[in-house]
C-alpha cells in the first residue's frame, strides 16, 4: 500500500512526437501525483494537446515511454486507455452530436459495463439491470453538474460552454482515475470561470481524480493547480508552484508576456 | 411441390385472346425491349385487321428489367391476377428458366421463349417452347463447316460470361467432339459491364489462333470485329447470329473492317439491298411504315419480333375454336413446314410431339462488303 | 414531459399493433399471388433492416449489401438441395455463414470511411454475379444457368397453401430479427454504434473499441441480409447469379434511405417501396417508367429528408406542438 | 435630414433588429451604431447573443427582421458575400478555418475580393510578422494546426481582407497571454492607422474595455445598457460579473 | 512481349476513357465534396445530343462545342433545381438523388433516343500518321485529349483564384461567404464544369465503346473505382489512377486470372492498395483533429 503511494500516477518519460518534420514533443518528462491538480501551460502550439492526445494513443509516440500506475500505456490501444482510469475532455468538444445529453453521458459507462451483440439483441435481465444501474449513475452526475434539466435535449443544440460541462460529464461517467480537461473555461465569462474553479476542485474531492488542465486562462490555472507543468516548443520549459511559475523570467517571456 | 390450379383449362373467354409476356425494357438487355414493342404492333395489325378466327389478341407485356426475381413476380402476376392464356415470346435465358417449373406446373404454355438456350427444348418441361434456332445448333453448325473446309485449323472464342455465351460453348463441343480440346485452343469471355473486349481480343490473337468465334451481342460483336482488323489479325471470323446485323453491327465495326465475316442466318435482313424487293420483306416495311412509325426498320429485333407473333398468330388459326392450353400446346408442337415471309428460303418451321425445336435450320453466310452472301445450304445440326 | 413521452410511446404502441394484425390477417384475405408480392416485401424488410444498422447506425455506407444478399440465397439453396437441410432452417444457416464472412469482410475494411468504404463494398456487388458464375463452383451454384429448385411445399397444406407459408416463415423471420435490432439499438451496444458514427475519435476514447464493433456490425448486418437472401430465394424458387446484380444493393440502398435510416420502422416502408414503386411507375408512364422513377426518388428526398420515418417523427412532433401551444 | 444626425454618420446601424433560428428568437429590438472608425465592445453572458448579432449583421445561419445599415445603404437583406463584399471582415466564433487548406491559401482567400497582387503578398508577409507561427506552419494543412494556432490565423485571415469594419467574436479564445497583447495590440494599430472600425466580442472584458470607446451590453437579446466603458464599468452588478469585482 | 504490348497500350486506351471520366468526378468533388454517380450517364445524354446535332448536319466541332455548352448549362441547371434543396442534408440522401438523376437520364436516353446502338465519329482521320496496329488514330487522340484537359484542371485548381475559390466552397461554405466567396455559384459552375468534362469524356469514348443508353455504365464504375485509387481529389492522381486501372486490368486478365475474373481482381487490387493508403495513391490524407 505504501508503494503503491510512491509511484506516481503517471509519468512522462522523455517522450517525443513529430508529425513530419514538426516535432510537437521533445524528449517530455513530468509526472502526476494521486490527488492532484496539475497545470499544463505554454503558448500555442508548444504541444499540450498533443500530450493529451498521446495519453488517449491518439498520436504515435515516437519515443520515450508514458507509465499509469507503473504500466506502460503505450502497450494500450485506444479503447483500451479509458479501461484504465483515463478520461479526457476535448479542446473543441467533440460530443456524439445526435445523441442526447443523458445518451452521451451513458455512452460515458461503456468501459465499466460488458454488452455484447447477442444478449442485447436478447434483451437479457443482466442487460436490463446494468442499463437501469448506468441510467441511475448517469442522471446522478447530471444532477451534481447541474444539467439534470437538459437531459433529454440533443447536445447539438446547446451553447459551447453547456457542452463543455456535458463533456465532464461523461468523462466523470468512466469512472476515471485522472481526468484530462482541455482548456474547459474557453469562452466563460469571469463569473462563469470563477464557478469552474470551484466546481473543478469538488470534482477532485468528490469523484476522488487526478487532474491535468490545461487552460490559458492563467487566473484560473493558478488558483486551482497543485504544481503547473510549462511548455514550450515541445519541451518542458519549467516546472513549478503556481506562485514560482508567475515568477519565472523564462515562461514570462515565452508565454505571459510582459505586463502592459 | 404439387401441381396447382386447374391446369390445362380453358382460359380465353369472350371475344380476345389475353396473352403474357416479360420484357426487359429497362435494365442491362433493354435493346431486346424492341421485340416486345414489336410484338405488340403485330397484334394491333392483326386485331385492326379482324384479329384471329374474330378473336382479337390481347397482349400484357411486363417490365422485369431483365432481372429473375422480378421475372418470376410479373409472370405470376399475368398468370394468377391477368389470367393470360399464355406466356409468349418473353426474354432472357436467366428469366425464363426461372418461371420454367412454374409454368410447367400450372400447364401454362411458355411458347417461343425468345432466347437460343438449349433448355427450351426439354421433354421434361413439356409447356415450354423455343423458337430461334438455338445457340448451341447454330456454334454446331460453325464447327462441322471449319472441320469441312479448314481441318487443321485451331480456333479461339470470344463469349459472354453467362448463358448465352456458355451455349455457345458447348455446341462448339458438340460439333468438334473428341476434336475439341485440339481444335478450341483459347477462349475469353467478357462481362456486359466491361468497356471494350479489345484486351480479350489481344489475348486471343496472341494464342495463334486462324479461326475466331465471337459469341457476343451487338456492341461487343463490333468490338471485337474493329480491333480484330486493327491489330491486324485475319482469322476466319465466325460472329454469331445475335451480334451479326448489317446495319447496328457491321457498320458501326466499319463494313470494311467486317469483309469476310461469316454468320449463321435464319432470318432476312430488311437492310439487305437485295431484300429490297423480297415480298416478305416489302410485307414488313408496310409494317413497320405503319404500325411503328419512327422506329428503325432494320433493328433486326424488330424483324424477330414480327417472325415470332406471326408463328403464334399460326398457332391460333390452328387451333380454331378450341383455345384451352391443352389445345395452344399441341398446335404449337404440330406445326409443319410453316414458311415465315421474313425467314430466309429453305428455312421451315417445325415441330411435333418430339421435335421441340420450331427453327433447327440455319443459313451460312459470308460478308462482302455490303451484304452477307449465303452459300450452301440451310443446315440444320443433326 | 413524461405526458407527451407517454403519449408517443402509446402511439407507437398502438401503430405496432395495427401493422402485426395487418401482417397477420392479409394474407387470408388476398391471393396467393398478392401473397407472395406481401413476402417478397417482407423478405426486403428484412433486408433494408440490415442495410439500416450499417448505414443508418454505425455509418458505414454499403453499396453492397446485394452480395450478402446473394450469399444468403446460396447458402440456402445449397443446403436445401445439396444438403437436404430443412427448408425452414435454410435461413438461419445463410444468417450464421453471412456473419461470419460479414465480419471478416468488415475486419479487412474497417480502416476505410466514407467513400473508400462504399468503393469497397461496391466492388464486393460488382464481383459477386462473376464469383458466382465460376466455372470452378458450377457443381455448388449450377454457374450461370443458377438453380431452379421449385418452392417447398407447405408443412400443413390444409391450414395454409405453399405461398401462406412461406410468407409466415418470412414473417416469423422478420418479426424476430426486427424485435432483435430494435433492443440492439436501445441497450448499450446501439448506443455504441451511434458513438463511433457520431465521433469516431471521441467513442474511442470512451472505451469503444471502434474497429471490433464496426466488423461487428457489418457482420450483424450480413446476418439480416443473408437471412433475406435465403427467403428470397425460397419464395422465387429460382436463383441465378443475374438475380443479384449492383442494381439490388442500390435498391437496397434506396429502400433504406426512403424508409429513413436511423429508424428501424422506417424498413417497413423501405421494404414496400423497393417492391412497389417499380411496379406502380411503369404503371403510369409505358414510355419511359424509368425516368419517372428517377424523378420520383428524387421528389421522395426533396419532400422527405429524413425518409418516411422522418416525415412521421416530425409530424409527430408538430401534432404534439400544436397541442401544447392550444391554450387550456 | 433631421437634427439628430450626429456630426459624423456612423458606419454600422442596427435598428430594431430581430434575429431567430427557426422557432426560437434570440434577439429582440436591438438597436446600436458603430461610429465610421470607432471601437465598440459588444458584452453580455453566455448566450446572451453576441455572436447571433454579429452573425445578423453578416446574415449567415439566423434570419433577421429589423434594418441594418453599412456606410450608408442597407445590407441587411444582402447574402453573406455582399456584405463581405461591403467591407465588413468576420472572425466567427468556433474559428471556421478552410481545414483542408493549407495555411497560405487560407490567408489567400482573406484577400479574394481584393485585386491588389502585390500588396497582398507583402500582407502575408505583415502577417506573418504578426503570428511567427503562422510562417512556419505555412504549407500545413489548417486542419492540423493547434487550436490557438488556427485562432490566430483566422484573424489573421480577417486582416487580410481589409475590411472598413471587422467583427470579432472572442479573438483571445484559446490563445496564449502573449499572443492575446500582440492581437490587441494589432487592433488598435489598424484601426488608428487604417481607421478601421472594430466590433468586437470578448470574455476578457478588462482587455476590451481599454480598447474600445464604447460599449453595448446585452442581456437575453436586448441592449440594456451603452456608453462609454466607463459608464458600464460604474454599475456594480456589471462590475462583479465581468470584471470580477 | 508483342503481346504485352498490344495488352499495355490497350490498356492505357481504356484508361484514357476510365481518366476522363474521373477527372469529371474529381471536378464535382473539387467543387462539392460528392461523388456524383450520374456523371456517366449526363456524359451519354451530352453525347447522344452531339450525336444528334451532327447527324443533323452539323460540323464535328461545331457539334463539340455546342454540347460542351448544352452540357455546362445542364449542370448548372441540375444544381440549381435538385442540389440546392438538398444543401445540408445527408450524405446518402445525396447519394439516392445521384441515383435518381441516373436513372432518369438512362430512361430519358432510351426513350428519346431509342436502344439501338449507334457510332460516334471521331475528330481523329482513320488514317492519321500518330495511328498504329497499337493504338488506333483516336485512341491516340483520345489520350491525348485526356492529357490536356487533366493540365488544365490540375493548372485551374491549382494557381486561381477561382479554382481556390471554389475548393473553399466545397469545404466550408460558411466561412467562404464570410470572406466574399459566392458559393451559390461556385457550386453551380462546379457543376456545369463537370457536365463539360464529362461531356468530353463521353463524346471520347463513344467512338471506342459504341453509343448507345447504357454506354456508360461500365465506365463509370471503372472510373469511380479509378479516381478513388488514384486520389480523387487529386486532379492528375485520379486520371493517373484510370490509366493504371485500365493497364492493370488488362495485364491481369491476360496473364494473371484469365477474362472472366479480371474485373475482380482488378478492385480487389484497387481495395488492397486503400487498405495502405485509405485516401489513394496520390490523394491528400485530411487529418481531423478533434
Ligand atoms: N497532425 C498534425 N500534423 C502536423 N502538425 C501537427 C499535427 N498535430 C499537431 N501538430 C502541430 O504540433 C504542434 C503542437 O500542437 P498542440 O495541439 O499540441 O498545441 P497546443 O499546445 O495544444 O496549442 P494550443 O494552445 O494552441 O491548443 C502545433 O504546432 C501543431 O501545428
Ligand atoms: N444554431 C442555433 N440554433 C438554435 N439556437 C441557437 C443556435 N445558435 C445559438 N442558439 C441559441 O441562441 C442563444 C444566443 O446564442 P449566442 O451564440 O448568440 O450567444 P452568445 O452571447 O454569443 O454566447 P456565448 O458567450 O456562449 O458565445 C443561445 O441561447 C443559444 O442557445
Ligand atoms: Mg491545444
Ligand atoms: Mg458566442
Amino acid at each position: 500500500m505504501a508503494e503503491l503511494r510512491e509511484t506516481p500516477l503517471l509519468r512522462f518519460a522523455g517522450v517525443s512526437v513529430r508529425f513530419g518534420s514538426i516535432v510537437a514533443l521533445a524528449d517530455i518528462s513530468f509526472e502526476v501525483r494521486r490527488g492532484e491538480i496539475l497545470g499544463l501551460i505554454g503558448p500555442n502550439g508548444a504541444g499540450k494537446t498533443t500530450v493529451f492526445n498521446c495519453l488517449s494513443r491518439l498520436c504515435a509516440v515516437h519515443q520515450g515511454e508514458i507509465e499509469i500506475e507503473g504500466r506502460s500505456l503505450l502497450a494500450l490501444s485506444r479503447h483500451e486507455v479509458s479501461g484504465h482510469g483515463i478520461a479526457r475532455t476535448f479542446q473543441h468538444v467533440a460530443l456524439f452530436d445526435t445523441m442526447s445529453v443523458l445518451d452521451n453521458v451513458l455512452s460515458g459507462t461503456h468501459t465499466r459495463r460488458r454488452a455484447g451483440f447477442l444478449t442485447d439483441a436478447l434483451r437479457l435481465p443482466a442487460v436490463r439491470r446494468s442499463e437501469h444501474a448506468a441510467r441511475a449513475k448517469a442522471r446522478d452526475l447530471l444532477a451534481q453538474l447541474g444539467l439534470s434539466e437538459l437531459e433529454d435535449v440533443a447536445v447539438a443544440d446547446l451553447p459551447f460552454a453547456v457542452k463543455k460541462r456535458v463533456e465532464l460529464a461523461r468523462a466523470l461517467a468512466s469512472d476515471p482515475k485522472l481526468l484530462l480537461l482541455d482548456e474547459p473555461a474557453g469562452g466563460l465569462n469571469h463569473e462563469e470561470v470563477e464557478q469552474l474553479g470551484d466546481l473543478t476542485r469538488q470534482v477532485r474531492e468528490r469523484f476522488a481524480v487526478s487532474i491535468i488542465i490545461v487552460e490559458h486562462h492563467l487566473n484560473f490555472v493558478m488558483r486551482i493547480s497543485d504544481r503547473v507543468v510549462a511548455l514550450d516548443f515541445g519541451k518542458v520549459l519549467a516546472e513549478g508552484t503556481p506562485a514560482e511559475m508567475q515568477a519565472h523570467p523564462e515562461v514570462i517571456r515565452a508565454y505571459l508576456g510582459e505586463p502592459s | 411441390s404439387k401441381p396447382s390450379g386447374g391446369g390445362g383449362g380453358s382460359v380465353a373467354t369472350g371475344g380476345t385472346i389475353k396473352i403474357g409476356q416479360t420484357m426487359p425494357f429497362s435494365g442491362p438487355a433493354s435493346a431486346y425491349g424492341m421485340i416486345g414493342k414489336a410484338d405488340a404492333a403485330y397484334f394491333k395489325m392483326i386485331n385492326d385487321k379482324g384479329g384471329v378466327n374474330g378473336r382479337k389478341i390481347e397482349l400484357v407485356a411486363l417490365d422485369d428489367g431483365y432481372s429473375p426475381p422480378k421475372t418470376v413476380e410479373a409472370t405470376r402476376k399475368l398468370v394468377e391476377s391477368e389470367n393470360v392464356l399464355i406466356d409468349f415470346g418473353s426474354v432472357g435465358t436467366a428469366s425464363n428458366t426461372a418461371v420454367q417449373g412454374y409454368l410447367n406446373d400450372k400447364k401454362v404454355p411458355q411458347l417461343f421463349v425468345a432466347t437460343g438456350g438449349d433448355k427450351w427444348a426439354d421433354p421434361a418441361h413439356p409447356w415450354t417452347l423455343g423458337w430461334q434456332p438455338s445457340y448451341s445448333v447454330e456454334s454446331k453448325i460453325y464447327a462441322k463447316y471449319l472441320l469441312q473446309t479448314k481441318p487443321d485449323a485451331k480456333m479461339c472464342v470470344l463469349f459472354q460470361n453467362d448463358d448465352f455465351g456458355k451455349d455457345m460453348l458447348s455446341g462448339l463441343k458438340q460439333g468438334f467432339g473428341d476434336q475439341f480440346d485440339k481444335r478450341v485452343i483459347k477462349t475469353a469471355s467478357y462481362e456486359v459491364t466491361d468497356p471494350t473486349v479489345d484486351s480479350q481480343i489481344v489475348t486471343l490473337q496472341a494464342a495463334g489462333c486462324d479461326a475466331l468465334l465471337t459469341a457476343a451481342t451487338p456492341k461487343f460483336a463490333a468490338q471485337s470485329i474493329r480491333k480484330v482488323f486493327d491489330i491486324g489479325w485475319k482469322p476466319l471470323h465466325f460472329v454469331a447470329n445475335v451480334g451479326a446485323a448489317i446495319t447496328t453491327v457491321l457498320k458501326p465495326a466499319g463494313l470494311d473492317k467486317s469483309v469476310g465475316l461469316i454468320t449463321g442466318l435464319y432470318l432476312k435482313d430488311p437492310s439487305e439491298p437485295a431484300m429490297a424487293s423480297d415480298p416478305g420483306i416489302v410485307a414488313y416495311q408496310a409494317f413497320m411504315k405503319q404500325y411503328m412509325p419512327g422506329t428503325d426498320p432494320n433493328d433486326t429485333n424488330a424483324v424477330y419480333g414480327y417472325g415470332q407473333s406471326m408463328t403464334l398468330i399460326q398457332v391460333f388459326t390452328q387451333c380454331g375454336d378450341d383455345l384451352s392450353r391443352d389445345n395452344v400446346m399441341k398446335q404449337a408442337k404440330n406445326l409443319s413446314n410453316f414458311e415465315l415471309p421474313v425467314a430466309l428460303p429453305g428455312i421451315k418451321i417445325n415441330t411435333s410431339a418430339t421435335d421441340l425445336r420450331p427453327f433447327s435450320q440455319v443459313q451460312l453466310a459470308k460478308f462482302n462488303g455490303t451484304s452477307f452472301e449465303r452459300f450452301g445450304s440451310a443446315l440444320s445440326a443433326d | 414531459m413524461r405526458g407527451a413521452a407517454g403519449r408517443s410511446a402509446r402511439a407507437r404502441l398502438v401503430l405496432t399493433a395495427l401493422v402485426a394484425t395487418a401482417a397477420l390477417v392479409a394474407p387470408f384475405l388476398l391471393g396467393d399471388y398478392q401473397v407472395y408480392q406481401l413476402s417478397v416485401i417482407v423478405v426486403y424488410i428484412v433486408a433494408v433492416l440490415g442495410f439500416d444498422l450499417l448505414t443508418g447506425f454505425t455509418g458505414q455506407v454499403s453499396l453492397g449489401q446485394g452480395a450478402f444478399f446473394a450469399l444468403g440465397a446460396y447458402t440456402g439453396v445449397i443446403a436445401l438441395t445439396k444438403l437436404h437441410v430443412p427448408y425452414a432452417a435454410t435461413p438461419v444457416l445463410a444468417g450464421a455463414v453471412c456473419f461470419v464472412v460479414g465480419t471478416l469482410f468488415g475486419r479487412t475494411v474497417a480502416r476505410l470511411e466514407g467513400l473508400y468504404l462504399a468503393l469497397a463494398t461496391f466492388a464486393l456487388a460488382i464481383a459477386t454475379p462473376q464469383i458466382l458464375k465460376l466455372d470452378a463452383l458450377d457443381a455448388w451454384t449450377g454457374g450461370s444457368q443458377g438453380i431452379n429448385f421449385g418452392k417447398p411445399a407447405s408443412p400443413l397444406p390444409t391450414l395454409l397453401n405453399d405461398d401462406r407459408s412461406l410468407y409466415f416463415l418470412c414473417l416469423a423471420f422478420a418479426f424476430l430479427l426486427y424485435t432483435g435490432a430494435w433492443n440492439l439499438l436501445r441497450g448499450p451496444t446501439g448506443r455504441a454504434l451511434v458513438a463511433l458514427r457520431d465521433q469516431p475519435v471521441a467513442a474511442a476514447t470512451v472505451g469503444i473499441d471502434v474497429a471490433a464493433y464496426r466488423s461487428t456490425a457489418f457482420g450483424v448486418s450480413a446476418l439480416y441480409t443473408g437471412v433475406a437472401g435465403a427467403l428470397g430465394a425460397l419464395v422465387a424458387g429460382f436463383i441465378s447469379p443475374d438475380s443479384y446484380t449492383l442494381f439490388l444493393s442500390i435498391q437496397i440502398l434506396v429502400g433504406g434511405v426512403i424508409g429513413g435510416i436511423t429508424a428501424i420502422g422506417g424498413a417497413i416502408f423501405g421494404g414496400a417501396f423497393i417492391e412497389i414503386v417499380p411496379d406502380l411507375v411503369s404503371k403510369i408512364s409505358d414510355a419511359a417508367p424509368w425516368a419517372l422513377y428517377g424523378l420520383l426518388l428524387i421528389v421522395c428526398i426533396m419532400v422527405m429528408p429524413g425518409g418516411v420515418a422522418g416525415l412521421a417523427r416530425s409530424i409527430l412532433h408538430a401534432a404534439e406542438k400544436s397541442r401544447k401551444a392550444r391554450p387550456r | 435630414m433631421t437634427d439628430v444626425t450626429p456630426a459624423t454618420a456612423p458606419l454600422l446601424e442596427l435598428r430594431e433588429v430581430d434575429a431567430s433560428y427557426g422557432a426560437t428568437q434570440v434577439l429582440r429590438k436591438v438597436s446600436f451604431t458603430v461610429a465610421d472608425g470607432g471601437m465598440v465592445a459588444l458584452l453580455g453572458a453566455n448566450g446572451a447573443g453576441k455572436t447571433t448579432t454579429l452573425r445578423a449583421i453578416c446574415n449567415t445561419f439566423v434570419r433577421t427582421t429589423g434594418e441594418i445599415h453599412f456606410a450608408g445603404a442597407r445590407i441587411d437583406r444582402l447574402p453573406t458575400e455582399r456584405i463581405a463584399a461591403a467591407g465588413i471582415g468576420h472572425v466567427p466564433d468556433g474559428r471556421g478555418t478552410f481545414k483542408g487548406l493549407t495555411v497560405r491559401e487560407n490567408l489567400r482567400l482573406g484577400a479574394y475580393l481584393r485585386r491588389d497582387t502585390r500588396e497582398t503578398a507583402s500582407d502575408v508577409e505583415k502577417m506573418c510578422a504578426h503570428f511567427p507561427i503562422l510562417q512556419k506552419r505555412m504549407e500545413q494543412q489548417a486542419g492540423t494546426l493547434s487550436g490557438g494556432e488556427q485562432q490566430m490565423l483566422a484573424i489573421a485571415r480577417a486582416l487580410m481582407g481589409r475590411p472598413r469594419l471587422l467583427l470579432l467574436d472572442e479573438p483571445s479564445f484559446g490563445l496564449a497571454p502573449v499572443i492575446v497583447q500582440e492581437i490587441f495590440r494589432i487592433l488598435r494599430q489598424i484601426n488608428r492607422d487604417e481607421r478601421t472600425s472594430i466590433l468586437l466580442v470578448e470574455q476578457n472584458v478588462r482587455l476590451a474595455l481599454d480598447l474600445v470607446d464604447h460599449v453595448v451590453l446585452l442581456e437575453t437579446g436586448r441592449v440594456v445598457a451603452s456608453g462609454l466603458p466607463s459608464v458600464i464599468t460604474a454599475d456594480e452588478a456589471v462590475r462583479r460579473a465581468y470584471l470580477g469585482a | 512481349m508483342q503481346a504485352l504490348l498490344h495488352q499495355i497500350f490497350s490498356g492505357l486506351a481504356n484508361g484514357a476513357i476510365y481518366a476522363s471520366v474521373a477527372l469529371a468526378l474529381v471536378m464535382i468533388f473539387k467543387a462539392t465534396h460528392e461523388v456524383n454517380f450520374a456523371q456517366g450517364e449526363l456524359a451519354m445524354f451530352s453525347t447522344f445530343v452531339a450525336s444528334s446535332l451532327i447527324n443533323a448536319g452539323w460540323p464535328y466541332w461545331g457539334a463539340f462545342v455546342a454540347t460542351l455548352a448544352f452540357s455546362f448549362v445542364v449542370g448548372v441547371v441540375i444544381e440549381r433545381v435538385v442540389m440546392r434543396p438538398l444543401q445540408g442534408a445527408p450524405a446518402l440522401n445525396t447519394v439516392v438523388v445521384f441515383i435518381g438523376l441516373l436513372v432518369l437520364f438512362n430512361g430519358l436516353a432510351s426513350w428519346i433516343f431509342g436502344h439501338t446502338m449507334r457510332e460516334f465519329p471521331s475528330p481523329f482521320p482513320p488514317a492519321a500518321w500518330y495511328g498504329s496496329s497499337y493504338l488506333s488514330p483516336h485512341e491516340v487522340g483520345m489520350i491525348g485529349v485526356t492529357l490536356v484537359v487533366l493540365t488544365i484542371v490540375f493548372l485551374f485548381f491549382r494557381f486561381t483564384r477561382l479554382g481556390l475559390a471554389m475548393r473553399a466552397a466545397a469545404e466550408n461554405p460558411h466561412s467562404s461567404r464570410l470572406v466574399g466567396i459566392n458559393v451559390g455559384w461556385m457550386l453551380a459552375l462546379g457543376w456545369g464544369l463537370a457536365g463539360a468534362l464529362g461531356a468530353v469524356a463521353g463524346m471520347m469514348a463513344a467512338p471506342i465503346v459504341y453509343l448507345e443508353p447504357n454506354m456508360m455504365s461500365g465506365v463509370i464504375l471503372y472510373g469511380f473505382a479509378a479516381a478513388l485509387l488514384g486520389g480523387i481529389d487529386n486532379p492528375w492522381g485520379a486520371p493517373l489512377g484510370g490509366f493504371l486501372v485500365g493497364v492493370l486490368e488488362n495485364v491481369a486478365g491476360a496473364y494473371l486470372v484469365g477474362s472472366h475474373l479480371k474485373l475482380a481482381l482488378a478492385l480487389a487490387l484497387i481495395i488492397g492498395v486503400l487498405l495502405f493508403k485509405p485516401s489513394g495513391l496520390f490523394g491528400k490524407t485530411t487529418v481531423v483533429r478533434v
